[in-house]
């Protein structure tokens, strides 16, 4: 009976060790947290049997879900909403982001903010990218973090476009 | 002996997980996996085949020692909260980085 | 019966809890007023304490066998009125940038009140309970600033020391299997009639290397660069100076209840590699505040191997090392807070681009000058009390002599890369230093010169001898060797070639972290197999 | 490669050396341990049935206070880092709502589930000494109900403010709770009151302390929860 139990949670110990796509890794996290407060309660520990199902199967799963969810967002500030670039989902700019984020399953979250300065943006609010729309030459500027590895891609999609320009803002360090 | 073993063997796998695991979010999940071996181990010292729980209750049987459960609670709640915050963290490296994979987190140079 | 220890964990969190509530500047003052509460309490208790007094407080009213005791001796209460002036002087100092911030308070006096848990608790699981505590405070102090590196140091750091800490708790469990108790007097009673079987030694290992793991020793200690270097200074100064004595205090109880003597070896080894990796590593930094992390790796290793001796009793090297543990921590507060006003103003960590400290900061370049000198070793001054008197006990090994050698050398090649701040060039314009942070160094070395003097004169404190001679021809002639030394090497090996840049690079994965921290469980157990 | 090879081979050696140190373990049977101790004479000490709440609560509640205080510090910190210190104005339209809409069954059963594990969790936490569980394991059961509450919109409390002042508030009853044995007993962090009153009456200490245990950990859990789902905004 118990080697049924050890054999089964070394066996969602090797597939979690191999396993490389996040969602899954929780799922079987949960199955095997499971599976240890039933062990828990075959050697009589009745209580930690309990907190185990209540935190390590229900709790912590749940976090993990809601942190990759969190992380899988795109956070896209603009301080221009015109023709280019609106809510609407046929404005040529809003069809280049969608193309973007779904190429790295993201979803996407716009925000329009007519006066929002960038200086502590980046690193109070976790914001992706900011849209301004320069007064000299009438491009689209779109700012992001030079330490976030997504600029590159981003650079890359947007090369081909005349009316937007790409700028790198370098995160302005701390001194304490 | 083979039930220690095997125990042994997890914690053994808990710790290999840990040395390789690429993801931020993989290395946070080993951490849980081998606090639960090591919670086990714990309460596998003290496994009577004929105990019963620590409760004064009518049926007989002699009853397993608490003390242990009483520790492995704590230490599942300390397993949740620092999970609690290493998550947290993960979102803002997430949004600050752009990636979790720690190899490429730890080749960044420190802007100094 | 004395309940120092109770006030000493209690006051500082009670004030923490308070303070968080209140939510506001005016609410921070009571920071402050939590150390006078401190320094009331410790006067209450001062006739308990000073004519060598130990008391075991139990909390609970069912003996000591089912509660858990607090012990509380000397030393202990010597650390407690010590932790009032360090964390006194750190509030100060970081009282201009701070002053809204309310929950920065609440965790730096939490980690005083658990600082205090650390050194007073008797009970193994109370020990580890307050160490995962501790973890987590730090983790979160070193991620204050919110940006890119403090968040990737303190991730590495917290999921790194709990895995560490979690072997400890294996090894809390096999004790508890084999001697039934947890308190740490009744182990030591229960295995000094058990012979040094595998059990007792893996115990021993599992928790030495949980402890080395917290204290950064010579494997595991790459978090430490990372998270020190990162983190605002004051609280990279509270985690230097005192957090990683913790783990010190940890290996040297753990080394109290279980007296092994074939380990002796292996300690003043490990401790001499840790030292000369810190320096190995350290002398190669351009950032200042990398630097100073680094140096603490080699004034750890420097405590080890003075600890190692613990098996033969009142030796000198373990009164050298507690008294290096109290000096260091001392010393390196200063040196990160002077390092911290350095970079506000100056805007860089550079060391290369930071020149004429002591005439645009004159009272932060003197205070700097005064612990550099001390941390390097002068024979007079507060660094050399410690390492003078594991000297003594290291001078019958002829290698581990010669190895305490070198360590000396490199301490001052490396503060003296520090002393280049110091030469006037460039603009000599003065720069505002705020008050708040003045005062604080003030404090500070009012503090070590208290320290220095009072070791200089009196022979003992609470169980530890100091070094009598303060005046020794031999003392002052080595340090002469040294600095001329040091000084030649400096000039044959210049920083800018690639070999240091190459070392300077040298990162340890996470991963690589894990895995050093088996390789040091293996080579730990490799030690006690009779070859 | 040969770094796996060179790991597995030191976990070979070092599960070796602990199987010839565990082996042992499992036959040496300490003269009194504190656990049998407690067994037999827990329930007139402590007067509380299940043994383990009675170390929790009763034998080692300095433990227990500063657990609760782990829970009280990881929310703190998770609400710092979550709390973005005001430098630009909260965005006031978000494209869609923070927590995806749901259809409608999730609802439904979220509004049946919730008064029932309210219940349970309370059931959890009140008979912590006399049956398996106690603050902790009720606490927690507690926070999932409520993290359920979130999904239900007419109950979906945001603001985590009153509940992160409430936590603070009942860890100093939580200490004063165990110094006030210091007054009626002589001994800090025990029953105040003596062992001599009736285990019926004494037991309501192990009541209170289990109630305010849960609460304190469940608004601290939901604290979390919410910081959660709220990040960043």
């Amino acid at each position: 009976m118990y080697l049924i139990l050890y054999g089964l949670i070394i066996f969602f110990i090797i597939i979690m060790l191999r396993e490389k796509e996040s969602l899954r890794l929780i799922i079987y996290f949960a199955v095997f947290s499971l599976l240890m407060s039933v062990l828990y309660f075959l050697y009589h520990a009745y209580d930690v049997a309990l907190a185990e199902i209540a935190i390590g199967s229900a709790l912590l799963p749940l976090f993990f879900i809601i942190a990759l969810g969190k992380q899988k967002n795109f956070v896209v500030v603009s301080r221009v909403e015109d023709g280019f670039f609106s809510e609407k989902e046929d404005s040529p700019g809003f069809k280049l982001l969608e193309r973007f984020t779904n190429s790295f399953n993201l979803t996407l979250d716009i925000f329009f903010e007519h006066h929002m300065h960038i200086k502590g943006a980046f690193r109070e609010r976790n914001v992706d990218l900011i849209i301004v729309k320069s007064h000299r030459d009438g491009k689209y500027v779109f700012i992001m973090k030079k330490s976030s590895v997504l600029h590159h891609k981003l650079q890359r999609l947007l090369l081909e476009d005349p009316r937007i320009r790409f700028e790198v803002v370098e995160e302005d360090e701390i001194y304490d | 002996m083979l039930q220690l073993s095997l125990i042994l063997l997890m914690i053994g796998l808990g710790l290999y997980g840990l040395a390789t695991s690429r993801h931020l979010i993989k290395s946070i999940i080993f951490l849980n996996v081998l606090e639960a071996a090591v919670i086990l181990f714990f309460l596998r010292l003290f496994y009577l085949p004929e105990g019963t729980a620590p409760i004064i209750t009518s049926l007989g049987g002699e009853a397993v020692d608490p003390l242990p459960q009483a520790l492995m609670i704590t230490t599942i709640v300390i397993g949740a909260s620092v999970t609690a915050l290493a998550l947290m963290m993960s979102i803002k490296i997430y949004h600050q980085y752009g990636t979790l994979d720690w190899k490429i987190l730890l080749e960044k140079e420190d802007n100094q | 019966m004395s309940y120092y220890p109770l006030f000493a964990i209690l006051i500082p969190i009670i004030f923490a809890i308070v303070i968080y509530l209140m939510n506001n500047p005016k609410g921070n003052l009571l920071a402050f007023i939590a150390q006078a509460a401190l320094l009331v309490a410790g006067i209450r208790y001062f006739p308990f304490y000073l004519p060598e007094g130990e008391y075991y407080l139990v909390l609970g009213a069912f003996g000591d066998k089912l509660n858990i005791t607090l012990i509380s001796n000397t030393l202990t209460y010597g650390y407690g009125l010590l932790s009032v002036v360090l964390w006194f002087s750190v509030i100060l100092y970081s009282w201009p940038h701070q002053k809204q911030s309310s929950s920065y308070y609440f965790f730096l006096l939490f980690l005083q009140g658990v600082f205090m848990g650390i050194v007073h608790t008797h009970d193994f699981f109370n020990r580890f309970l307050f160490i995962e505590i501790a973890t987590i405070l730090s983790g979160i102090l070193i991620i204050y600033k919110k940006d890119g590196p403090s968040l990737r140091a303190g991730i590495y750091y917290i999921v790194f020391n709990t895995a560490g800490i979690l072997l400890f708790l294996i090894g809390l469990s096999m004790l508890y299997r084999l001697t039934g108790t947890l308190h740490m007097g009744r182990v030591q009673e229960a295995l000094s009639d058990m012979d040094q079987d595998p059990t007792v030694i893996l115990i021993f290992v599992l928790m030495c290397v949980s402890m080395g793991v917290k204290s950064a020793f010579f494997p595991v200690y790459n978090w430490l660069p990372r998270a020190h270097s990162v983190a605002t200074s004051s609280i990279s100064a509270v985690l230097s100076g005192i957090m990683v004595k913790s783990g010190v205090l940890g290996l040297y109880k753990i080394q109290q209840v279980f007296p092994m003597e074939a380990y002796k070896d292996f300690f003043i080894f490990l401790g001499m590699i840790t030292a000369l990796c810190g320096l190995f590593f350290g002398i190669s930094q351009t950032n200042i505040k990398r630097l100073l992390a680094f140096s603490t790796i080699s004034h750890i290793g420097f405590i080890v191997m003075g600890l190692s001796s613990l098996a033969v009793p009142t030796s000198e090297g373990v009164s050298g090392a507690m008294v290096h543990i109290v000096n260091h921590g001392f010393l390196k507060i200063l040196l990160f807070l002077g390092a911290g006003s350095i970079v506000r103003n100056y805007k860089t960590y550079d060391l290369d681009r930071i020149r004429g400290v002591l005439h645009r900061m004159p009272i932060v370049g003197s205070v700097m000058i005064f612990g550099i000198l001390s941390i390097m070793g002068t024979p007079m001054l507060l660094g050399y009390q410690g390492k003078a008197l594991i000297g003594t006990m290291l001078r019958d090994q002829p290698l581990f002599y010669f190895g305490y050698h070198v360590i000396n050398l490199g301490t001052i090649i490396l503060f003296g890369r520090l002393l280049q701040i110091f030469i006037p060039r460039g603009s000599l314009t003065s720069l505002a230093v705020s008050i708040y942070e003045r005062l604080a160094l003030g404090i500070l070395t009012a503090g070590i010169v208290f320290l220095n003097l009072y070791q200089l004169i009196f022979p003992n404190f609470g169980g530890l001898h100091f070094y009598g001679k303060p005046f020794s021809l031999g003392a002052w002639s080595f340090f002469l060797l040294y600095l001329v030394s040091a000084y030649f090497l400096i000039r044959l090996f210049p920083l800018t070639s690639s070999f240091f840049r190459k070392v300077r690079g040298f990162e340890l994965s996470f991963q690589a972290a894990n895995y050093m921290m088996v390789v040091f469980i293996f080579l730990m157990l490799l030690w006690s197999v009779p070859l | 490669m040969i770094k796996k090879l060179m790991l597995l081979l030191m976990f070979g050696f070092i599960f070796l050396y602990a199987l010839t140190a565990t082996a042992p373990l499992a036959d040496s049977f300490p003269e009194t341990s504190i656990g049998e101790t407690v067994i037999h004479r827990g329930y007139d000490e402590t007067a509380s049935k299940n043994l383990v709440a009675a170390i929790l609560l009763d034998y080692r509640l300095f433990d227990s206070i500063f657990e609760a205080g782990i829970l009280l510090i990881s929310a703190a910190g998770v609400l710092y880092m979550s709390r973005s210190s005001g430098f630009s104005k909260p965005f006031p339209r978000a494209k869609e709502a923070a927590v995806p809409k749901d259809s409608d069954s999730i609802l439904a059963v979220s509004r049946i589930l919730y008064p029932f594990m309210l219940l349970f969790g309370f059931y959890i936490i009140v008979f912590g000494d006399l049956s398996p569980g106690g603050g902790f394991q009720g606490g927690v059961i507690l926070a999932t109900a409520r993290l359920i509450s979130v999904y239900i919109p007419e109950k979906a409390s945001e603001n985590t403010d009153p509940l992160n002042r409430l936590e603070k508030i009942l860890f100093l009853c939580l200490l004063s709770l165990g110094l006030i044995s210091l007054f009626t007993r002589g001994a800090p962090f025990t029953n105040f009151f003596s062992g001599s009153v009736d285990p019926e009456f004494r037991r309501l200490f192990l009541v209170l302390l289990n109630l305010l245990i849960g609460l304190k950990v469940s608004s601290g859990l939901t604290i979390i929860f919410i910081r959660f789902i709220k990040e960043g905004k």
